[in-house]
């Protein structure tokens, strides 16, 4: 792939979008002086474009544009090693929420769409259900990425063990849950949060 | 009834430009008590200067004020000319008109009134102004050094060699810290010990320096130019006037296998033992926690075999007061721990790193000590594990330094250096050997330092990789080491023989400790504080105290023997002169006012106040009041501020002269 | 300090600074030749930590409109810890001064460096400013009046009065 | 007779499907060890790793909802899954913390928080509050010869402070468990290594790389076993164990038990109570040779 190259200027270096970031991940951006350690560390780090102090690195440039972009967000498996081990207290896997989340709002920004859609589903599960159902969540992940066929050879053998549930029943206090996704839906509208 | 002299300066047209100074002089003549006032061109001037001479005597003033500039500029200068005119110089005083009015404002009547108020608010203040006599303390003139590495070394020795008595005390039983353990110095490769045991041996030999090794600082009393210090010799267990330094008892010694400090623990000693081999002085010591006679009551093999009869399982521990006038604190630094949290230290350790658990991930201390001539693998690069030669070795920078997480925020200033030293002797001992750097950034500012650096990487072949280790785990008999390297943007994986970890630098052990006894100041590290960071780089805040070497901050060598000097050259200043002299902006207490709550005491930061008994004839006590001993006190002036009756007050700035002026107003 | 113009409130404020710090900073702002309003009038001490409330009070009370107190930054007191003293201090006396009445508005405290002679400039002009809109500072001076009253009669009027008998 | 012990139960969603077996066992586990767990009644899902991926605010809602629930319950709140566990001490941190965040979720739950709960994983609740001591007086059938690996994964001591369950780079207080039961543990690479946790829904390639190295590294070791404390770690390992041995043309037959089996398996509990049938790799031939069946 080519690369584009950077202009930078003070209206490239988006400081809102990074103060938006700070604020959701409650961890400082600035603060990163590049080590390399969390990429050191990171098991996914060969699975994206972006390795991890990279991905600070260009949002320390207000480039968040080619983060969201690109895959790597979606491949942190939020191990929370680079947090542990950053000797500069920069909470990496937080950002990298961070990231994500605004990287949801913007909607369709990335390429990677089979992790989003898991993670959309999960959600949904528990919007509808209260609780996870990992069978319903297999079969709709695979019907909506249009992969049927996979995993189908695991399939047989767990329901064999009791490891996956058809039937499941709804929690009695649903209407709980409702209303916690509802409140913070309101909130977002009337931009109480984030 | 005083009679007040004003000499209002124009400063050239400085202050009359924007300061009517005829019409300020014409409105402070009137003012109550002064008797003469009169405006200048040039106060500063040797005509300004002799035309308020002149005026002293001729019409017999008995207080001074000079309006002009700041007195941080000329307070000194009149007070000078006041004092060559026979008054008091402390009866002179300054009002600003220049820095805080002609400069500041442009609207000449504004500035007319105010400079006119601020001459006012002098003139009731110098009234109030007492004759003060100038401060002397005789000064002794010895000086103590604590530490024996090479900055209180060289300090001991610049001091000595000007002819003054120095002593100095070192904690370990031998001088020489932990330059005597480096192996090479960077950037020439000299050996550290080839230049350093001569060192050693001139203070052993030198008849102005007194050396106590193997000895502590217990407690420092007095102030500048005359400190008294009590010291603690630890018992040997050795007698250093019987003992000829033969050795017998070091080979005799049944006990072979401890660990030796010096070495890192990778060298072994006996229980009676000297550090190495050159120690100064060349007098072992028994580390009574290993010896099998203080163990079991048995053995005493050492006693058997010393022919001057040296050793004495008897000694105690023993006390010794030495008067000195000047302190060098040259305590030096103490290496991070990587694997464990001391006790209440806000300071963390590297789990990720295994050091401790996988043998040959070592520190950069340990390293110089396998790179040695005189260390324990006689100057071959060998694994602690095996013996065999690493033929691929890692190197991690910043372990510990620039980690905020771990504690400590700042660069440690040497690693970057020692680390690229560590390649070369390295590639020099290891022919087929390869070394990794694993570094954030390089920091070689210093003479021939960067090129040093370049030379470890274009001519020593080490490969520099940017970017930090994640964890390092053992896989057979290598070392995984996961890293990356950020240039590139991919992670980097060795399997290394032996890892060398480039600590930070700590303050020693206990530094805080000893700062609170000597009464000075030290930073969120232990480090101590100097007084001022550019102009008073080796002073301490506390006068007669000062700093050389790495107990100020992290140091390489040669900053450190600069700074070692320069600490020599302050206390030689002092020396220079019998008496002291200081402004006696001082407090004083009012005795009888004074209940003796010490309020003052809690708040006096160089501990100037004292507990004085006061008794009648029968020698019965009356009370106990405080006491400001005005050598010690530095005129800040807190204790007046606090003292709840009102009992102590600091000459020159005393309540009555500020409440004049505020009065003036 | 009389008004420079009619019917317009000139205030008087008082500046309580260390030598080392804040006075410096001041004579800073003299050498760049940087402007602010003439209402300030400075008493030099050699710590933050010699100010002794009192004086502040004692500063009200002879008609100052407005103080400043001001010295080093936190940790870089000359005297090693005489502006924490002071800090300590005041943060009490503040409390006992809106007990007694004085609108804290009119007292201020700020760290100013030797280096800072923008930010001595700065500090001056707010306060004057923040203070002339309040007005004369009257409490202190009412008091006074009543003290006088009771006693103690040497007010230029009442002098002129007995002057002309 | 000491005081018994009372705890609040999260089995969390996996506990009730896929990892039936470690809420068997460890319902059965506690019950011989005289336990009481009391199951919170209609928890919710702690919204793991999908929820504060992508909406931190839900994420913390849901696990402020759950700490209210088990609020009625007295007894501190034992946790089985290594990611619930995570995510409730997680929300516990960050609320105490930020201010601003605490004022969001109360909104979203329109209640005062109920944040003071302890939440517990069930190896501190075995290794600190029943004691080391008193689980190996409890033993019935030592696990002696048996070489378990332990699996700690990411989550049950990541990041430093959080968790506060054990030294964030060194832990042991598992190998102190399985140890206190009578069997060995053998030092291993990759204990804390990444295992792809939930990728294994939407990109099992990454799963079977990552886990594929852990299986590698205890193998290498001589493990008999894994034992893990997290049914994510334990989907990974066992359920794809076979795949990967496909995909790399190795051979582990490494089987992974919940410490809650193998804790089980010692103080005499059958296999049947144990849900050891439920397991993929089987575990029937290594238990016949070392003599614990």
């Amino acid at each position: 792939m080519k690369k584009k190259k950077m202009i930078i200027s003070q209206e490239t270096m988006d400081v809102d979008f990074v103060r938006k970031v700070e604020a959701l991940s409650g961890t400082s951006v600035r603060r990163c002086f590049q080590c390399g350690k969390c990429s050191a560390g990171c098991p996914m780090a060969t699975f994206m474009e972006h390795p991890p102090n990279r991905v600070v690195r260009l949002l320390q440039l207000g480039q968040w544009q080619r983060i969201l972009a690109g895959r790597s967000i979606w491949y942190c498996a939020s191990c929370e090693t680079c947090s542990t081990r950053c000797p500069n207290k920069v909470h990496l896997a937080s950002i990298m929420d961070a990231l994500r989340k605004l990287s949801w709002d913007a909607e369709g920004a990335s390429k990677e769409s089979y992790v989003q859609l898991a993670n959309k589903l999960f959600l949904q599960n528990i919007r509808t259900y209260g609780r996870q159902y990992e069978m319903r969540l297999a079969a709709v992940f695979n019907v909506k990425s249009g992969q049927f066929l996979k995993d189908l050879m695991l399939g047989p053998k767990l329901l064999a063990k009791g490891k996956l549930k058809m039937f499941h029943s709804k929690n009695k206090n649903m209407s709980e849950i409702e209303k916690i996704f509802s409140r913070i839906e309101a909130m977002r509208k009337n931009g109480e949060a984030l | 009834m005083s009679r007040i002299g004003v000499f209002i300066c124009h400063c050239g047209e400085n202050i009359s430009r924007t300061v009517d100074v005829e019409r300020v002089a014409a409105e402070v003549g009137k003012m109550p008590g002064v008797s003469f006032s009169t405006d200048y061109k040039y106060m500063c001037s040797d005509p300004g200067q002799n035309l308020l001479k002149n005026a002293i005597q001729e019409q017999k003033l008995t207080h001074i004020v000079v309006a002009a500039c700041s007195p941080r500029m000329h307070e000194k200068t009149f007070r000078k000319a006041v004092e060559a005119a026979g008054l008091n110089p402390y009866l002179c005083e300054m009002a600003n008109i220049r820095e805080h009015c002609s400069w500041v404002h442009e609207n000449k009547e504004e500035a007319t009134v105010k400079a006119t108020e601020i001459v006012g608010m002098m003139v009731e203040r110098v009234k109030k102004n007492r004759v003060l006599p100038t401060i002397t303390v005789p000064v002794t003139k010895r000086s103590l050094v604590i530490g024996g590495g090479i900055a209180g070394i060289q300090a001991a020795l610049d001091i000595a060699d000007c002819g003054h008595e120095v002593v100095l005390v070192e904690r370990e039983p031998s001088i020489g810290g932990h330059m005597a353990q480096l192996s090479e110095t960077f950037p020439t490769l000299d050996c550290s010990q080839c230049i350093m045991t001569p060192k050693m041996v001139d203070v052993a030999n030198h008849p102005k320096i007194k050396l106590y090794t193997y000895s502590e600082i217990e407690l420092v009393e007095g102030y500048i130019g005359n400190f008294q210090v009590t010291i603690k010799k630890k018992a040997r267990s050795v007698d250093e006037d019987r003992c000829t330094g033969c050795g017998v008892c070091m080979t005799k010694c049944p006990q072979k296998k401890i660990p030796n400090k010096f070495d890192q623990n990778i060298g072994m000693r006996t229980a009676i033992y000297v550090p190495f081999p050159q120690a100064v002085p060349n007098t072992p010591v028994i580390d009574r926690d290993n010896c099998t006679w203080y163990k079991t009551g048995k053995c005493g093999v050492c006693q058997k075999v010393c022919g001057p009869g040296a050793v004495d399982f008897e000694q105690q521990d023993q006390l010794v007061v030495e008067p000195v006038g000047a302190i060098v604190v040259a305590t030096g630094f103490d290496l991070y721990t990587i694997d464990e949290k001391p006790k209440g230290s806000p300071i963390k350790g590297y789990g990720e790193f295994g050091h401790g658990k996988i043998p040959d991930v070592i520190d950069g201390m340990t390293f110089e000590r396998l790179a040695s001539a005189s260390g324990p693998t006689g100057g071959k690069i060998l694994r602690p594990s095996d013996g065999k030669e690493p033929k691929q070795i890692v190197f991690i920078q910043c372990i510990g330094s620039r980690a905020r997480e771990k504690g400590i925020s700042y660069c440690s200033k040497v690693c970057c250096m020692y680390t690229a030293k560590h390649t070369m002797l390295y590639h020099h001992k290891v022919h087929d050997g390869q070394a990794y750097v694993f570094f954030m950034d390089a920091r070689t500012p210093g003479k021939s330092y960067d090129e040093f650096w370049r030379r470890s990487i274009e001519e020593e072949e080490a490969v520099y990789i940017r970017g930090m280790v994640s964890r390092l785990y053992q896989k057979g008999d290598k070392i995984v080491v996961m890293g990356s390297d950020i240039a590139v943007g991919v992670q980097v994986e060795i399997e290394a023989d032996m890892v060398v970890l480039a600590t930070a630098i700590q303050p020693q052990k206990g530094a805080e400790l000893l700062a609170q006894k000597l009464g000075i100041s030290y930073d969120k590290y232990n480090f101590y504080s100097e007084a001022h960071a550019k102009l008073r780089p080796v002073e301490c805040a506390t006068a007669g105290i000062y700093l050389a070497g790495a107990c100020q901050g992290p140091k390489d060598i040669p900053e450190t023997v600069s700074q070692a000097s320069a600490a020599a050259a302050k206390v030689m200043t002092l020396f220079s002169k019998d008496q002291l002299e200081r402004e006696p902006i001082v407090a004083r207490v009012k005795e009888s006012g004074c209940v003796g709550c010490f309020a003052c005491k809690k708040v006096c930061a160089y501990g100037a106040v004292e507990e004085k008994e006061i008794r009648d004839r029968q020698g019965n006590l009356i009370k106990t009041v405080a006491f400001v001993n005005p050598g010690v006190c530095a005129g800040c002036g807190t204790c007046q501020a606090t003292c709840p009756s009102k009992s102590v007050e600091l000459d020159g700035y005393t309540d009555e002269q500020v409440i004049a002026m505020i009065e003036a107003l | 300090m009389q008004p420079t113009k009619q019917n317009t409130f000139e205030p008087k404020i008082i500046a309580f600074v260390c030598t080392w710090c804040t006075y410096a900073g001041a004579d800073l702002a003299g050498t760049s030749r940087m402007q602010y309003p003439s209402n300030v009038r400075v008493l030099k001490f050699p710590c933050t930590g010699r100010i002794d409330p009192v004086f502040i009070l004692k500063a009200f009370q002879q008609g100052a409109d407005g103080v400043l107190v001001s010295g080093c930054h936190p940790g870089d007191c000359h005297y090693i810890a005489g502006n924490f003293h002071a800090r300590r201090r005041f943060a009490v006396f503040r409390k006992l001064l809106e007990f007694v009445g004085v609108d804290l508005n009119r007292l201020q405290f700020s760290w100013v460096s030797a280096a800072e002679g923008g930010k001595w400039v700065e500090v001056v002009t707010d306060l004057t400013e923040k203070v002339r809109s309040m007005g004369p500072m009257t409490e202190f001076k009412e008091l006074a009046m009543e003290e006088q009253w009771s006693g103690a009669i040497n007010t230029p009027e009442l002098q002129e009065a007995y002057n002309s008998i | 007779m000491e005081k018994p012990l009372n705890y609040s139960y999260y089995p969390g969603c996996s506990l009730h499907a896929s990892a039936g077996e470690y809420d068997l066992s460890t319902r059965e586990l506690f019950k011989a060890l005289n336990i009481q767990l009391t199951e919170i009644p209609d928890w919710f899902c702690c919204g793991a790793t999908p929820a504060h991926n992508v909406d931190e605010l839900l994420s913390l809602s849901l696990c402020a909802k759950n700490l209210e629930l088990a609020d009625q319950i007295e007894g501190d709140v034992a946790v089985a899954c290594a990611a619930c566990f995570s995510r409730l001490k997680t929300a516990q941190h960050v609320l105490g913390e930020s201010a601003v965040k605490r004022k969001q979720v109360e909104k979203a739950l329109d209640a005062p928080l109920k944040l003071d709960g302890n939440v517990k994983h069930l190896l501190e609740i075995l290794a600190k509050d029943f004691g080391l001591e008193r689980l190996a007086a409890a033993v019935n059938k030592p696990l002696t010869g048996l070489k378990v690996a332990c699996y700690y994964g990411c989550l049950l001591t990541r990041p430093t402070d959080v968790p506060n369950l054990d030294c964030v780079e060194a832990p042991t207080i598992m190998e102190k468990v399985i140890e206190a039961v009578g069997a060995t543990t053998v030092p291993w690479t990759h204990r804390m290594e990444c295992c792809g946790a939930n990728f294994t829904l939407s990109r099992p390639g990454v799963v079977i790389q990552l886990t594929g190295a852990v299986l590698d590294s205890a193998k290498a070791a001589g493990a008999d076993c894994i034992m893990v404390g997290c049914p994510l770690c334990h989907g990974n390992l066992d359920i794809r164990q076979k795949e990967i041995e496909g995909v790399y043309n190795v051979q582990y037959g490494l089987p992974v038990f919940y410490l809650t089996q193998l804790v089980g398996l010692s103080v005499g509990l059958g296999s049947d109570k144990l849900g050891m049938d439920a397991m993929i790799v089987n575990p029937t031939p290594l238990l016949r040779e070392k003599n614990l069946l």
